[in-house]
């Protein structure tokens, strides 16, 4: 059992990505909009995906919640907007390793780059699901973007 | 097994003596003393209960109802004392009373047991019939009528708020009518703290035939509750908000009717004579008591209700209204706060729901949190309560017996220190 | 919260050292040393688990999964830790099992649940679909589904017995067929000792495209037992047979048959989004766990398994293999006592029933107790079991890690006792 | 909770009754015959009854079961024969209050005659039941003996 600890969840990082958060505001074009909701507190976000030749083009989002669902989506734009799909979704991967880790995983700066700063997040689950809301609906969006390019193609 | 029962005939009412029965109130979180503000989400146990149960289950334990051998006798003997104990607790009689897992499960034993009545049954329901709630049930008094509504084709309705946070009974003849067959609702909101004309309700729903369950989790940890005097034909409510321990409700029921309910799970000891074809049932409580009981949890629930008895439970209502004053009072004090429910302690309990400007109420509990105080924040198993309301969820302080004036302050403080961190107002 | 383990390398089986964690074993009833026999009914606990539950209570307690404070954070984090050590105990993934009050409860959610699901589902029955059980389950493995059957118009069948107390499978592909939806049955019988071959009922059962579900409230505390090996759909079974509290059982389900099971309960932690008029529900498991849940217990339950993992199922097991040889022997030399089930340590585990000419069971209990053996006499909730052995009722001894060959002997010297006493022979 | 007692169950009244049963076998001529059973153990009792004028002409019963329920339906027939229905009643009310003081009450001897032996019994809830089987069948074919005599009167 994890002693409550005197780290703040609410690292630096966190809290300007809250404040100015990155690339948000919903933009065209776009293949593809989601939208999702955290039940257990209101949580909402829509993220729309724009994919070209297997790379993730832009990614644009709206929504409303707590500190960490809006920073954790912002970080998630940075990460992912212009990069390969396949690489992008590895980041998604490391992202969510690190938050099921209930703290016990020392994240690697290279590949999640602000999204270290979530590490703390990994402690208290019922802020795991905040964190997830915006990295979910992306990947949710890209996998539809995904299929719905494929099938144009065939 | 008698245990050491605090004594406040000393002083009027002696909180700090009840704290040293909490171990866990001694503990520091985040390099803060604990401020446990989350009550009514679950209460702490003191060492009573505790030593209670241990005593019992290295002395007398072993299952009960089916043996003849010494410990089996005295198991017995503990849990049927225990069921008294809870029985009069409530002003009910000892065979009236079913010990159950949660509230939880005791509303869906009523529920079920209703959607099991051949028709004919008073109990049966169909289509055309309605079962009526409110729209401030927590999900535990909501979900099991919207499933037996389902099951049974009858229709679900339900008594809207107003902007106060209480009750909108303007159109409570329309609602609660002729095709009611049961009235569930609550004795106190857990979000709001809104406590609930359980009179006028009940007069209304017999005066057209309906049953009326109450839904008493957050009343009669908090004050004086007598089945009789309400005049409600089923009352539930749940241990471990009453310093009692998890795994074990409540639900008590008119004698006359729980002796025609049809049973809800079946098992071990609910039984008469068991063919392999078919079975006949044994009167209650034991009918609705499928498999082993919650032995030693009822065992602890009673200790809880001794000790609470031992302290009083005016004078825990009394202790409670004042700290509920000094934070509704303190809250109007600070800008941007608002009270969600009743901002006056008149027909209220100690729940206090708010919301503050630009800050989400999942900040607001974690920045509680980093300097040692606890609430709760989210929907509360009340999620149409924040629709109605217009919030995603709202951060809630919830004194009981052991908290302090001082911790109320530390609250108050801990919400500037919020404001000040999120940069809000 | 780590807890002192017995140290059980120095012996290959200290069953002293054991009994020292059991308080209550050192009891005298009657100005004799208390022989507790009754371990089938139920067992006690040793100070590993009563301290694991205080010490969660009295440091990290507070209600779970809702709450971002310190305490919430914490007490979730154990209770989510005792389903992990739960599931590994029987070598399950932690999403797939739900705590329960009891085994009861477990299978009655299985059975409420198939009974809720829509036409077209496959959980879905109606006249027609069968139901199969045998004639040596406990009463909570059968009357849930007779309960079942009366509700969707399904048909109950049942395995029979043999005069040697095992199930008769000369019928068996006749009575398990293309109808049967379920077939539900114990691991091991609670009145007769015997254990049944599941690898054959299993085949047959997927084979017609039915379900299976496992009553392992008598095997899993008694030997390992492993889910994916015994290839069934449902497991169930109950912590205080197990050196665990009452309160709390387990189900276990194929985490895709769970995924799309329809809820039993309705409640708090069990929903996804709430309005008003309809639910959406949570994934399993917490779909099936509505309102707070057993949190302390299933903390004492995570114990128990700790602790009999500690000792060594294996070892446990031999152990009361050899106890029961050593009381099936003594029967065997007493004239005038009939035992009720297999009488060879084959396929068998160590309660063994037995009547005594001439002296009812009530009264051979009873004069057992005045010498301070424990046994429980009646129809241990398997009444037709009785009825097919032409018996009013047996009484039954049943060993566990913490006896010794010299309880067994007491047991023995006190049916001579019982026979002088009454005499019969 | 009751301390185990080394006080036996078993007094000498109740072998007695038990090894040597008054009134035992079923008898003619009846008004009534009932039969009960104790579903918890299986314990049988078959009671006839009759009735003359107000009083217990005859209870005659057969049976199988523990001691306890076999003992008390013999003195319980000691009790109830020859009495005028009022008394016996108040005997057996005597008796079920006694059965159900849980080891409480001092049983009175002129009332109860050997019916005190089962004090103690008091003290086994799971034996209460068993003490009471008798009783209760003797009590349930009096009353229809009673309200069939009433009925042929009018
Ligand atoms: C085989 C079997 N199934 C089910 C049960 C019921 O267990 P519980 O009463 O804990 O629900 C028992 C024990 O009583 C049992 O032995
Ligand atoms: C008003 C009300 N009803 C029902 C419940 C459900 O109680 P439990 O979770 O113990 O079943 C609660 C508390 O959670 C409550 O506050």
């Amino acid at each position: 059992m994890t002693e409550g600890s005197n780290e703040s969840l609410y690292q630096e990082i966190i809290l300007d990505h809250y404040r100015n958060p990155h690339h948000k505001g919903l933009r065209d074009p776009f293949d593809i909009e989601v939208h999702h909701v955290n039940p257990t507190c209101g949580d909402e976000v829509t993220v729309r995906v724009k994919v070209v030749d297997g790379q993730v083009q832009d990614v644009s989002y709206d929504g409303q919640g707590c500190s960490i669902s809006q920073a954790s989506t912002s970080v998630m734009t940075d990460l992912v907007i212009g990069r390969k799909i396949d690489d992008a979704m590895e980041k998604a991967e490391a992202f969510l390793t690190l938050m099921q880790s209930r703290g016990t995983l020392e994240p690697d700066e290279d590949v999640l780059e602000d999204g270290i700063a979530f590490a703390g997040v990994s402690r208290y689950p019922a802020r795991v699901k905040c964190a997830l809301l915006g990295w979910m609906a992306w990947k949710d969006a890209t996998a539809q973007a995904v299929a719905h390019t494929a099938e144009e193609a065939s | 097994m008698t245990s050491t029962l605090p004594d406040l005939t000393a002083t009027p009412y002696d909180v700090e003596g009840v704290r040293r029965d909490f171990a866990i109130l001694s503990r520091e979180v985040n390099g803060r003393p604990l401020v446990y503000l989350d009550n009514a989400s679950s209460t702490h146990k003191p060492r009573q209960v505790l030593d209670a149960e241990r005593a019992f289950l290295e002395q007398h334990y072993s299952n009960v109802h089916r043996g003849v051998h010494t410990l089996s006798q005295e198991a017995t003997d503990g849990y049927e004392q225990a069921r008294t104990t809870v029985a009069s607790f409530i002003g009910a009689r000892h065979d009236d009373v079913v010990f159950t897992k949660n509230v939880t499960e005791a509303i869906n034993l009523v529920a079920y047991s209703m959607g099991n009545a051949p028709a004919g049954s008073q109990f049966h329901l169909g289509a055309g019939d309605e079962i009526c709630v409110t729209e401030m049930e927590h999900h535990s008094n909501l979900v099991p009528w919207q499933l037996l509504a389902q099951r049974t084709g009858a229709t679900l309705r339900w008594l809207p708020l107003t902007d106060e946070g209480r009750l909108d009974l303007t159109e409570l003849d329309a609602v609660v009518n002729e095709r009611t067959k049961i009235l569930a609702f609550t004795h106190q909101s857990n979000l709001l703290g809104t406590i609930n004309p359980v009179d006028v309700l009940v007069r209304r729903a017999h005066a057209v035939g309906a049953l009326v369950l109450l839904d008493a989790a957050q009343s009669v940890p908090h004050f004086p509750v007598d089945v009789t005097a309400l005049g409600v034909d089923f009352l539930a409510f749940t241990g471990h908000k009453l310093v009692g321990p998890t795994g074990v409700g409540v639900l008590w029921g008119r004698g006359e009717l729980l002796a025609e309910m049809p049973p809800f799970m079946g098992g071990g000891s609910m039984i008469e004579v068991v063919e392999m074809a078919s079975s006949t049932y044994a009167p209650p409580p034991e009918r609705f008591e499928a498999g082993t009981p919650v032995i030693s949890q009822a065992i602890g629930l009673a200790a809880a209700c001794d000790y609470l008895s031992a302290v009083g439970l005016d004078k825990i209502a009394a202790h409670e209204a004042a700290l509920t004053a000094r934070l509704l009072d303190g809250l109007r004090r600070i800008d941007g706060v608002r009270v969600i429910g009743p901002d006056t302690t008149e027909m209220r309990g100690s729940a206090v729901s708010f919301v503050i400007d630009g800050v989400h109420p999942h900040d607001v509990g974690q920045t509680l949190d980093e300097v040692g105080v606890a609430v709760r924040v989210g929907h509360h198993c009340a999620a149409p309560v924040c629709r109605r309301y217009a919030v995603p969820a709202t951060a809630r302080a919830s004194s009981y017996l052991y908290n302090t004036p001082s911790e109320i302050d530390a609250l108050l403080e801990g919400i500037e220190h919020v404001k000040r961190f999120w940069g809000a107002a």
